[in-house]
């Protein structure tokens, strides 16, 4: 069956198996391997991307049911070759290591920095709370989303 | 998987006739946070899924008269975002918001909850609580069923085939009353529940408890009403002491319930701390409220 | 030294290819004619096997399944060749490899894997690596004693030191098995380059030795096998024994294919190690003025079905198990034991993560028992520049374990009022 | 009831393979076409940051900006062995190795210079940013990437090779010096459990670190964050629930590891005392990092409540345990 679907802008129609789920469309189909399979129960988010502007584990969605929608992955962050802040933000603090729950965390990330721009530290753990990491302890995330937050609020400001 | 074809419902009555014709065969997907993971197991094995996720009368919260109704696929985050749910409703936003994680609550919905009749599921004490309806419709018409009653051994309750849990219903509770959810998981967040308590207490102006339903989820086969704890209370004033009464005739339930059971013993006195936190939710509600 | 790089804050080289996606992990790679794979594992712990797959040969788009006959040198192992590549006649925990079922796509392989036949005959098992230790238990390889490797430290006269020791504290501990949990589950792919060398691309913590140990059990040389290292989604000692590289690389070597593997989460717990259970037996004995006058341990590490590193953690956990404490009198016994429970190698710590359970709370009863602090009785026993260790070892340098201590120790006492006042809170808001 | 507790665990840790056995890491360092130098190692960057770090070590030994510096370890027949990435040995043992290949570079360029300079003897040459010069007459310089061309047919290259000092322990008596360097660190916790439910929150901690030198101080960090992370899963949360060897918790909704909301803000206090024989005075941390935290929290859990578990993992339910057994005895 044939779906139609906009994927980090561009609009896609493609045909798909009934068993496909958002995560097989995106990696075995469209080849936008940034978005990670690391349980398949949507336990560990290391698959989570942006869908109608809220964070999904994309294990957890049917590729059907994302007929219609707008979705963007790690891939679409990007903006004219330049980093997204929460990109830069995750370089600077330290925020890597095996880089293997990054593009989840940086996409649960970006889901709550665009609901709600001024979080504290307690609502940035609530918020990245559905991504499993093994390395870093997740602190130094926790910074690089301050740290974003800051770099969002300079953009804004030198815009207005 | 299993899947032969695939639906978007775009309406309800479509969606009926889809279940009208396969029947057995379909399977409704709304979050598919349960769903997807049956199908990858084998444990569910439909030939059709049939999505309800983007038929928007199945996802709003309305209110009619006294009543608030919810649509069964509406998602936690859409309760946890709902103002309606900030004062003496908080215990439901609680529950929902200690679901799983935000990916989860963007996606689970508070019919699949229902409809997979998960024991763990924390969102149904507190509905049971509230004394919630749900309502179900098939092309053979509709019918009304206490929460309460869908989770019991009468497997006559259950959503048959052909049936779609449309939405879910309960009366506002009044000023005076206050509903109270705790959970016991095994970390803070992604945490299936160990055990949950829910409440739903009306005091009169002498602080008495007038009016009163407990609900308790993973302390007994499925979610269910606590009535000795009920009638223990009723009446008595609301202050610390009513506590102990509760833990104890809670107690004296599960010693009937669960005795034998290897987790017995753990959750016989975890109930004391989950009881204490509802107490306390509830109290800071009421010295708040000028009643 | 004036230093220009090191000291400095610089960011990850390989930060950038992560936060966009960019960083390629085994199983983000596709490769033109590629086929998938499956692994069919053993579902018993112990019992004797025959397979058959006659049926699953049949199923429409498998291409190969590769069994123990088809492995030239149907062993590895980091330390002992106790692993078989696919088991022949023997299973000896769940989840050890059978058979390699290659098709033309994944859900090719799980048909077929569902269809071949394995006959279990069971044996009884043998869980408890105490219960292995005894001569009349099952024995897990052939007729060989479970007990795989026996390190012994012997230091002074423990017997006399006891008698001198005005306390004495006598406790038995255990630790369980723990999993790596890396986020990145297992996954390969390998290819026959032009010029014949077989490649496996994969993520590894020594692609050196895979490289050896893939060349040995195929019968290849070194030269003739090459590993390429993607990124690695987290190791902690989970990616240093072999998993489906041996596999991949004979299925290509067969098939002059590129083949895929990815394990999903359920078969990456059974298919690599686990953290050693250990059970600590402990006495430790200190004079009346706090300082350690002897120590005996006996330590029984569970090695699972094999042996993988539990030489090497066993010997680790008997050297670290005094603590970083100086003790003049010394008695350990470690043990590492073969069970039929799913095997344990290297975890982040090996082996000297398990003993300080033990260790650290023997330090605290002693320092309760004699009235000084958690931090006095460290303070007057723990390893400086120049102390001898319990293998008499002489630690020249780099000792700064009382600046370590002293750092901690300043916070002691606003540690401990954040405790009262939370404890005091509580009690009035008991109910 | 809750009840509030602290605890410390110190921990010591022996780095390398230990126990005499050959424990050999090799470097080649090449100088590149456009003047860059690229280094070959066959240490695996598993996530703990040892391309990072390794680089660093490079780029100051061969006194180059580490942006000039080509890191190569991904192919085997690309690079020579380094040992495993694992015992903590990368930046001790590979670091080492790197720093002596790199040291033998800057000779073998030195010899290059000097002839390309015409020269009588190397000495006096200093390697600075990418450019040969004569500390006595600076105008007698060349860049690596003039030597590069110069050198084009005959590769200025260098080998290192570094052995750590072990001795194997007696067979009898475990005599012996093991390994060789030992990392140690120290750490304190805050911890508040209910005495009902047996839930053990972690409140605050204070956790240092030897590391000899820290070749990148936030890499050091995340290692302790992390190492943390995993010893307080390891103390609390994760159980396979092995029934007949079968992992009854084969899944992460089951195998439960920390979220983000289960760690807490750790001061991180790095010590540094610079080991002689480590490159730059650097140690590993890897594994250290997570060691102590256990025996910390076990130790808050008895201040606390004045139970003494015994046996890990210290799950709400097997705490819960421990507190009626004591309870019982008590009342006897």
């Amino acid at each position: 069956m044939f779906i139609q679907l906009v994927i980090n802008g561009i609009n896609y129609k493609v045909d798909i198996d009934p068993n496909m789920r958002l995560i097989d469309l995106l990696r075995d189909k469209l080849g936008l391997v940034g978005t990670k399979e690391g349980c398949g129960e949507g336990e560990c988010g290391a698959c989570t991307v942006i869908m109608d502007g809220e964070s999904v584990n994309s294990c957890m969605v049917m590729a059907f049911q994302a007929d219609g929608s707008n979705i963007t992955t790690i891939e679409g962050l990007e903006e004219n070759g330049e980093l997204h802040p929460i990109q830069k933000a995750y370089m600077e603090e330290g925020s890597v290591q095996c880089g293997f729950c990054i593009p989840g965390m940086i996409m649960s990330t970006k889901a709550l920095l665009d609901k709600h721009p001024n979080p504290n530290r307690e609502e940035i753990r609530e918020g990245i709370s559905g991504n499993l990491c093994r390395c870093t302890g997740y602190n130094k995330a926790i910074n690089a989303a301050e740290r974003a937050i800051e770099i969002l609020k300079e953009g804004a400001k030198n815009e207005a | 998987m299993t899947l032969d074809q695939v639906f978007k419902g775009n309406s309800i009555s479509e969606v009926l006739e889809l279940l009208n014709q396969y029947k057995e065969d379909a399977k409704i997907i709304a979050g598919g946070t349960d769903i997807i993971i049956g199908l990858r197991n084998g444990k569910i094995t439909p030939k059709v899924l049939i999505d309800i996720s983007k038929i928007d009368e199945l996802r709003q919260i309305q209110v009619e008269e006294n009543k608030i109704i919810i649509g069964s696929a509406t998602t936690y985050t859409q309760i946890v975002e709902n103002e309606l749910f900030d004062t003496n409703l908080y215990g439901f936003k609680k529950a929902c918001r200690l679901v799983g994680s935000p990916q989860i609550r963007n996606k689970g919905t508070i019919g699949g909850n229902i409809a997979n009749a998960s024991p763990a599921a924390d969102s149904i004490p507190p509905l049971i609580a509230l004394g919630a309806e749900l309502n179900i419709s098939s092309l053979r018409g509709n019918r009304k069923l206490l929460l309460e009653d869908y989770f019991n051994e009468k497997e006559d309750n259950r959503l048959r085939a052909d049936e779609l849990l449309m939405s879910i219903e309960f009366e506002i509770p009044k000023k005076n009353q206050v509903l109270g959810f705790s959970k016991l998981g095994l970390r803070k967040a992604l945490a299936i529940s160990r055990v949950t308590l829910s409440s739903l207490i009306g005091i009169d102006d002498d602080v008495n408890i007038e009016n009163i339903r407990v609900a308790s989820g993973s302390i007994g086969k499925y979610p269910m009403r606590e009535r000795e704890v009920e009638e223990a209370l009723i009446g008595k004033r609301f202050n610390s002491e009513i506590l102990k009464i509760a833990a104890s005739s809670l107690q004296s339930s599960m010693d009937k319930r669960l005795v034998g059971r290897s987790t017995y013993p753990y959750k016989r006195r975890a109930v004391v701390t989950l009881f204490e936190e509802v107490y306390k939710d509830n109290l800071s509600y009421f010295n708040e409220v000028t009643l | 030294m004036k230093l220009n790089t090191v000291g400095k804050n610089i960011i990850r080289v390989d930060s950038y290819s992560k936060v966009t996606g960019k960083a390629l992990y085994p199983q983000d790679i596709y490769l033109e004619n590629m086929l998938y794979a499956k692994t069919l594992r053993s579902e018993s712990p112990h019992a004797y096997i025959e397979v058959d797959t006659t049926e699953a040969e049949k199923v429409d788009g498998v291409v190969k399944i590769f069994t123990h006959k088809d492995v030239p040198y149907n062993h590895h192992g980091v330390v002992l060749h106790d692993h078989n590549v696919f088991c022949d006649k023997k299973v000896r925990s769940i989840g050890d490899p059978i058979a390699f079922i290659v098709g033309e796509s994944e859900e090719a392989c799980i048909r077929s894997m569902k269809a071949i036949k394995v006959n279990y005959a069971e044996i009884p098992g043998v869980f408890d690596p105490v219960e292995a230790m005894k001569e009349d238990s099952p024995k897990v390889h052939d007729d060989k004693s479970n007990i795989i490797y026996h390190y012994k430290l012997r230091k002074g006269n423990v017997e006399e030191a006891f008698k001198n020791c005005a306390v004495i504290v006598e406790n038995t501990y255990s630790t369980h098995m723990q999993e790596h949990a890396f986020l990145q589950p297992e996954a390969g792919l390998s290819y026959v380059d032009e010029d014949g060398t077989i490649v496996v691309v994969v993520a590894t913590q020594y692609p050196h030795y895979d490289r050896e140990i893939i060349a040995r059990a195929l019968n290849l040389k070194d030269e003739q096998v090459r590993i390429i290292n993607t990124n690695i989604g987290g190791a902690f000692g989970a990616r240093e024994d072999i998993t489906m590289q041996i596999h991949l690389a004979l299925a290509s070597k067969t098939l002059n294919r590129p083949v895929k593997v990815i394990y999903n989460r359920e078969e990456s717990f059974l298919a690599h190690s686990k953290r050693h259970p250990m059970i600590m037996k402990y006495k430790t004995g200190a004079d009346k003025d706090g300082y350690l006058m002897a120590m005996e341990a006996e330590i029984i590490g569970d090695s699972g079905a094999y042996c993988s590193w539990a030489i090497n953690v066993l010997r680790k956990a008997g050297v670290h198990s005094t603590g970083p404490y100086v003790i003049p009198n010394v008695k350990v016994d470690s043990y590492a034991v073969y069970t039929n429970n799913p095997f344990t190698g290297a975890m982040r710590g090996f082996g000297a993560t398990q003993v300080p359970n033990a260790a650290e709370q023997q330090m605290d009863i002693l320092a309760e028992k004699l009235g000084i602090s958690p931090i006095e009785i460290r303070r007057r026993n723990i390893f400086r520049v120049g102390s001898k260790t319990a293998t008499g070892q002489v630690l020249l340098e780099g000792v700064p374990l009382d600046r370590c201590l002293e750092t901690i120790a300043e916070k002691y006492e606003e540690f401990l009022e954040l405790k009262e006042f939370g404890n005091l809170k509580a009690e009035e808001e008991s109910i | 009831m809750k009840k509030r507790g602290v605890g410390i665990g110190l921990s010591f840790y022996g780095t390398g393979y230990g126990n005499g056995f050959p424990d050999v890491s090799n470097a080649e360092v090449q100088l590149m076409e456009d003047g860059k130098v690229a280094i070959f190692v066959g240490a695996t960057e598993v996530g703990q940051g040892a391309k990072t770090a390794l680089i660093q070590i490079g780029a100051e030994t061969l006194q180059l900006d580490y942006k000039n510096i080509i890191f190569i370890n991904e192919d085997t027949d690309m690079m020579p062995d380094s040992g495993t990435a694992a015992a903590t040995r990368q930046t001790y043992n590979t670091g080492n190795a790197i720093k002596i290949a790199c040291e033998n570079f800057n000779e073998e360029i030195k010899k290059a210079a000097q002839k390309a300079l015409g020269l009588n003897s190397t000495a006096g040459l200093i390697v600075k940013d990418g450019v040969v010069y004569l500390a006595m007459f600076p105008d007698k310089r060349i860049s690596y990437k003039e030597l590069s061309k110069i050198y084009k047919d005959d590769i200025i290259k260098a080998k290192g090779t570094f052995t750590a000092q072990t001795v194997k322990m007696d067979d009898e008596t475990g005599q012996g010096a093991p390994y060789w360097p030992y990392t140690f660190n120290a750490c304190m916790v805050l911890v508040e459990v209910d005495t009902n439910t047996g839930r053990v929150e972690l409140l605050k901690s204070i956790f240092a670190q030897d590391v000899g030198r820290a070749v990148n101080p936030r890499l050091v960090e995340g290692q302790m964050d992390g190492g943390f992370a995993m010893g307080l899963g390891y103390t609390l949360f994760e159980d396979l629930n092995l029934d007949k060897g079968k992992m009854r918790n084969n899944r992460f909704s089951k195998y439960l590891i920390p979220t983000s909301m289960d760690m807490i803000d750790i001061e991180n206090i790095i010590i540094e005392d610079p080991e002689s024989t480590a490159p730059y005075g650097a140690k590993g941390i890897g594994e250290p990092t997570t060691i102590p935290v256990g025996p910390a929290i076990l130790n808050a859990i008895y201040d606390a409540t004045g139970v003494r578990v015994t046996h890990l993992p210290v799950t709400p339910e097997n705490l819960m345990k421990a507190i009626r057994e004591s309870e019982k005895s008590e009342a006897i």
